[in-house]
């Protein structure tokens, strides 16, 4: 089993409100120097190793953990993790 | 008795609450903005519902910097009774005036129905007017109601008494122990998910929240009271 | 540099047709070049095609439109701006209009949807006033396929996602299926708002010398020529287009919502609208026009959300939760403090001026000047019409009827259709309840909403059966304003008038062109019988994929005033020996009906036949019963008619009924015959009823129990209450859950 | 100015219901490999570089991004951004 860490992020033009409503409440908390806050999902999973693992991953995002309309997506394979 | 209901950015049920204690109860209601720092006058505080900030983040997340919330922090203190429905109950969590947290809903929708809630203990200033183990029908409207704390935190919320209500039935969102509603050790601190301003009126599906209103107003006349005598 | 540099020049946008690919025809281009008196450049050619484009200027709509009967009695403002508005008494009026937002729910659902709520919700505001009910009407395809699935589950969420978190309760709306929407999905988003009479607001920027302000979200490259996509038929290329799909941000529009409301009662308030389609320009250029004066706009002050933003970007961005205000010149400090009390920025961005003009200002430049009101005229397209073959061969066809032998469980597998089914697993996503003014919740005939501090009730439903305009779209469109009105009438409630959005395929092929002709005149014929003038609505056309149109939907919105919230009624029947009744015998009209999509798999026919004048007399006659307080449950026949009818009085209650007949049980039971209601009455009332209700038929009485008896003369049919109750609470779950 | 990447996941004795959900329909779409998914949160901000920058993200983190009785949280500072 390998572990895979997918990282999704938000379109660079596209509005996230959470973020910036995140940043104003920090500005609030005088966290002035705080900038250009995005908030984006971090999926860890387990996954059998195939030769075709990158594929996999791929698919996976592409159809389900992410929205490629507004969202674009990387991804980690990480140590063999033994479960 | 004069009923602050708080009202944060992206609060929706303030006037609910505003009209179930005014028109329901009769008595009197005044909204405090977020940015005040004073509940001064006050004798009992409500955060309302709805989605402070959005939501944003975590619901409760934002709304518990508020510039009103040290004196909320203050209100219970003083023993006063601070009620917070819905995202109410999350900014009471949020804030560390009730022990736990939110999850989303087991089936991560939104859900709004009326359901059934047994009263665990009556015996708070919330819930004197119920009988113990009473079936009542109030409404929920939340998508992150999943109650959740670890078991030493349960173990503690049982032993106290401080589990107020619970689902009767099926439980519509996964919460620990079917928890629909916890009091703070002093009793003085309520924070339910379920809406008991949208069951104050005889136009509505149910009014059976507004006994818990009620049974405010009649601590609040007895310790009046008591303060007057004694 | 105002970074027009890079924009391809007048010449060669003439020379390369560049116009073209931004969505003007040849003529409409030399149309825009004779208002200038020379060659638009990239910015003026790109504000001609959005303003141009058929989704804001109902080019090809505007013929058909003009023939709607939009006056009466109580109507205060019609068709034009924001919202329409009917007043309802004690110096207050209800303010409301639908909107589609097929197209961007198609590709983002979610966004999509959510982006459609947020929309509808700001022209009822921008009105000046409340928002107080939300409605949804929605159409998919076939739920057996998985996009449609997908389409489905994420469409509800982005209206709950939105409604509920700006606090307007969703209240109704409706939800069909079939195959016709599998890749057009319709989502109709229908907004109610209560306000009192004074504070009516207008989009106009009136007053030379007083300043226009910018306030809410910032603009980002959002929807970009959304308004031309919107006016496309949906294909491969769309997908390129999505270049920055609009993202809602409704804790946003909350604060807006709010603080709009404090600048309504502000003095200083000249003009307000809200930024939908083709965002700045059409909210600037449509404000200068109507008030026959000019605006100055310097673009540089424009909240931007993205660096590098050309004024050609800036003045199509479609990004959400914007609005433009007018308001007297010296008062811009005042009214900043009220949004920023909000959190809110409002930033003046420019002056109304005398020359009428849009002239635009960007780094030092002057980038764009245009007539303000040439962008509001776009040049109007008649388009051919022709009665398809398909509608006069249904015309000649002959009566179709079921055969029907098991009836209990042809009742069952009708209720069990995800069309006809309970629609709980989307309310119950809906926060209905919020401002605890929700007297009726979804589930009945229509739902009711009180107006605090009065006895008044507003009882309000989205109805349009588009198989019957599939058939037949002036009948169907006579049939969808009838079906409003039986809806609202059932739940105690006078029609008033109605909205509508007209929802069909390409107007550019005469045969949905005159589907368009033909609807509008049937929902005309209706308006003018029963009393309920046009005051608003929408038009979304080119809701095609490569598989054909969509059915003709010309959705009807429909708002009723309760007089006393004593009269509310609702659907399920509430004392065991009420006595009954049917108003109207049925006939055998099976065109379009849910038996027949049942067992045939497509509607062919005729549409059922609707006599208004039966129609009106019927309705005044059940209100004026309800309003005396002799019935205890009303419910209109409409799909799936009596037998479907009948049951959903049951259900959700402990009674049944024992009911006689002395029809045939196919016609009785299945025909969707129209201007039919069910009505229960308790014993001591059946009298009155009875002289008030002409065409009122005893049948039976409710008794306690679950089985529905119901004879024939030579067939008694036994429906069992919880078995059909749970075939139709669990079909959409059903459907919807994927767990094994 | 930093770029700062903030991960945040519940912790391991907290249910994930969404992590399950996601599973279900891995395992419905035929991906049966897959195994314990947990969906937290992924948080890009920038900040003026200081000596304390690591004080100062783990206030953050503590008071507002995370709420540490069901999340942990874990951060990476990137390279220098100019903006
Ligand atoms: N998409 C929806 N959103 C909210 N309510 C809905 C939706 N679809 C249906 N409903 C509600 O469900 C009930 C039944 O709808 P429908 O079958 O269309 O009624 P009718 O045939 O009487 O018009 C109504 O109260 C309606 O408002
Ligand atoms: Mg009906």
């Amino acid at each position: 089993m390998r572990k895979v860490k997918v990282y999704i992020t938000l379109k660079e033009s596209v509005l996230d409100p959470q973020g910036q409503a995140v940043m104003q409440s920090l500005h609030n908390m005088d966290y002035q120097n705080v900038k250009n806050v995005r908030i984006g999902k971090y999926i860890e999973l387990e996954m059998e190793d195939s030769a075709d693992i990158n594929q996999q991953i791929e698919a996976l995002c592409d159809k389900l953990l992410a929205n490629t309309v507004i969202e674009n997506y990387r991804y980690e394979i990480d140590e063999e993790v033994h479960s | 008795m004069k009923t602050a209901v708080i009202v944060f950015p992206g609060s929706n049920c303030d006037q609910d609450m505003y009209y179930a204690i005014k028109d329901g109860l009769g008595e009197e209601v005044e909204y405090v903005w977020h940015a005040e720092t004073s509940l001064d006058g006050f004798d009992a505080v409500m955060i309302p519902g709805g989605f402070s900030y959005g939501d944003y983040l975590r619901s409760g997340a934002i709304a518990r910097f508020a510039g009103i919330m040290p004196a909320v922090i203050q209100a219970a203190r003083e023993g006063k009774p601070v009620l917070g429905v819905c995202n109410g109950f999350q900014i009471l969590l949020e804030a560390g005036l009730l022990p736990g947290a939110m999850l989303k809903n087991k089936k991560l929708k939104f859900i709004c129905k009326t359901v059934n809630l047994k009263v665990e203990n009556n015996n708070t200033l919330f819930t004197s007017l119920y009988k113990k183990n009473e079936i009542i029908r109030i409404p929920i409207a939340h998508g992150e109601g999943n109650y959740y704390c670890d078991d030493e935190t349960l173990h503690m919320l049982k032993t106290g008494g401080q589990i107020v209500f619970t689902y009767d039935g099926e439980n519509p969102n996964g919460s620990k122990a079917n928890i629909a509603g916890i009091v703070n050790r002093a009793g003085n601190v309520l924070g339910m998910m379920p809406h008991p301003e949208r069951a104050a009126d005889a136009l509505l599906e149910s009014s059976d929240g507004l006994r818990l209103f009620q049974s405010i107003l009649n601590h609040w006349r007895e310790s009046a009271h008591a303060a007057y005598t004694s | 540099m105002p970074l027009t540099h890079l924009e391809p020049s007048p010449e060669q946008i003439e020379r390369e047709k560049v116009y073209r690919d931004m969505g003007l025809t040849e003529e409409e281009y030399r149309k825009v070049k004779k208002l200038l008196g020379r060659k638009p450049n990239y910015t003026e050619t790109g504000l001609f095609s959005v303003m141009w484009s058929e989704h804001c200027s109902y080019k090809t709509s505007k013929p058909v439109l003009k023939n709607f009967p939009t006056e009466g009695k109580h109507v205060l403002q019609g068709p034009g701006e924001g919202a329409g508005i009917v007043d309802i008494g004690d110096n207050q009026a209800v303010v409301f209009k639908i909107e589609s937002h097929n197209h961007p729910s198609a590709i983002e659902p979610y966004q999509g949807a959510a982006t459609g709520v947020g929309g509808i919700i700001r022209d009822v505001f921008s009105m000046g006033a409340r928002p107080v009910a939300l409605l949804d009407s929605l159409r998919f395809g076939d739920l057996k396929n998985p996009r449609v699935r997908y389409l489905f589950e994420e469409v509800v969420s982005g209206i709950a996602g939105y409604g509920n978190c700006i606090g307007i309760p969703t209240v109704g709306g409706e939800l069909q299926f079939d195959t016709c929407y599998n890749g057009n999905p319709l989502v109709n988003a229908m907004c109610v708002g209560i306000m009192n009479h004074e504070d009516i607001q207008v989009g106009q920027a009136r007053g030379i010398g007083n300043t226009v302000m910018y306030v809410g979200a910032s603009t980002g490259r959002d929807g970009i020529n959304g308004a031309t996509f919107a006016s496309e038929e949906i294909s491969e290329k769309s997908d390129e287009k999505r270049s920055a799909v609009q993202v809602g941000d409704p804790f946003m529009e909350k604060l807006l919502v709010e603080a709009c409301l404090e600048l309504t009662k502000h003095e200083a308030l000249v003009g307000i609208q809200d930024m939908g389609a083709a965002g700045l320009v059409s909210s600037a250029s449509e404000m200068a026009a109507k008030a026959g004066v000019g605006i100055h706009m310097n673009l540089d002050r424009i909240p931007q959300r993205e660096t590098n933003m050309t004024p050609y970007e800036m003045m199509l961005s479609e990004s959400q939760e914007r609005m433009l205000i007018v308001i007297k010149k010296g008062s811009e400090e005042e009214i900043k403090a009220i949004f920023a009390r909000w959190g809110l920025h409002a930033v003046a961005v420019g002056e109304v001026i005398e020359e009428e003009v849009l002239r635009l200002e960007h780094r030092g430049e002057i980038v764009a000047e245009v007539p303000s009101d040439a962008l509001a005229a776009a040049p109007v397209r008649h388009m051919p019409s022709k009665v398809p073959e398909s509608y006069i061969k249904n015309q000649s066809a002959p009566d179709w009827v079921p055969q029907i032998t098991d009836y209990a469980g042809t009742v069952k597998r009708l209720l069990s259709q995800p069309s006809l089914a309970s629609k709980e697993w989307v309310t119950s996503q809906y926060d209905y309840m919020v401002q605890t003014n929700t007297i009726v919740a979804p589930g009945s005939d229509a739902a009711v909403v009180r107006v605090r501090g009065t006895k008044k009730g507003l009882a309000m439903t989205t109805d349009c059966n588009a198989k019957y305009l599939a058939l037949d779209p002036k009948e169907g469109g006579r049939i969808a304003v009838a079906e409003a009105a039986r809806n609202i009438v059932c739940s105690g409630g006078l029609p008033l008038a109605i909205t509508d959005c007209l929802n069909f395929g390409s107007p550019e092929k005469p045969e949905v062109f005159w589907q368009i002709e033909e609807s509008a005149k049937g929902m005309s014929e209706a308006c003018k019988t029963l009393e309920t003038p046009v005051i608003s609505g929408n038009v979304s056309l080119y809701n095609e994929t490569d598989q054909g149109a969509i059915d003709p939907t010309p959705v009807v919105g429909m708002v009723g005033l309760i007089e006393n919230l004593d009269h509310v009624v609702t659907v399920p029947f509430k004392n065991e020996g009420d006595a009954v009744y049917v108003i109207g015998r049925p006939t055998p009209e099976f065109g379009g009906s849910a038996i027949q999509m049942l067992t045939e798999g497509r509607a062919s026919g005729k549409a059922p036949a609707l006599d208004l004048s039966v129609e009106k007399r019927r309705q005044s006659q059940l209100l004026e019963a309800i309003k005396a307080g002799y019935v205890s449950s009303a419910h209109d026949l409409s799909e799936g008619g009596l037998a479907c009818a009948l049951a959903e009085s049951v259900f959700g209650t402990p009674f049944a009924c024992d009911l006689q007949f002395e029809s045939d049980p196919v016609e009785e039971l299945f025909a969707e015959t129209q201007s039919r209601f069910v009505v229960s009455v308790p014993e001591q009332m059946m009298k009155a009823f009875e002289s008030v209700v002409e065409d009122a038929m005893f049948i039976g009485r409710v008794t306690r129990g679950v089985d529905l008896r119901l004879s024939f003369s030579d067939v008694t049919v036994t429906l069992n209450r919880p078995e059909l109750e749970k075939a139709w609470r669990g079909a959409l779950s059903c459907f919807m859950t994927t767990e094994n």
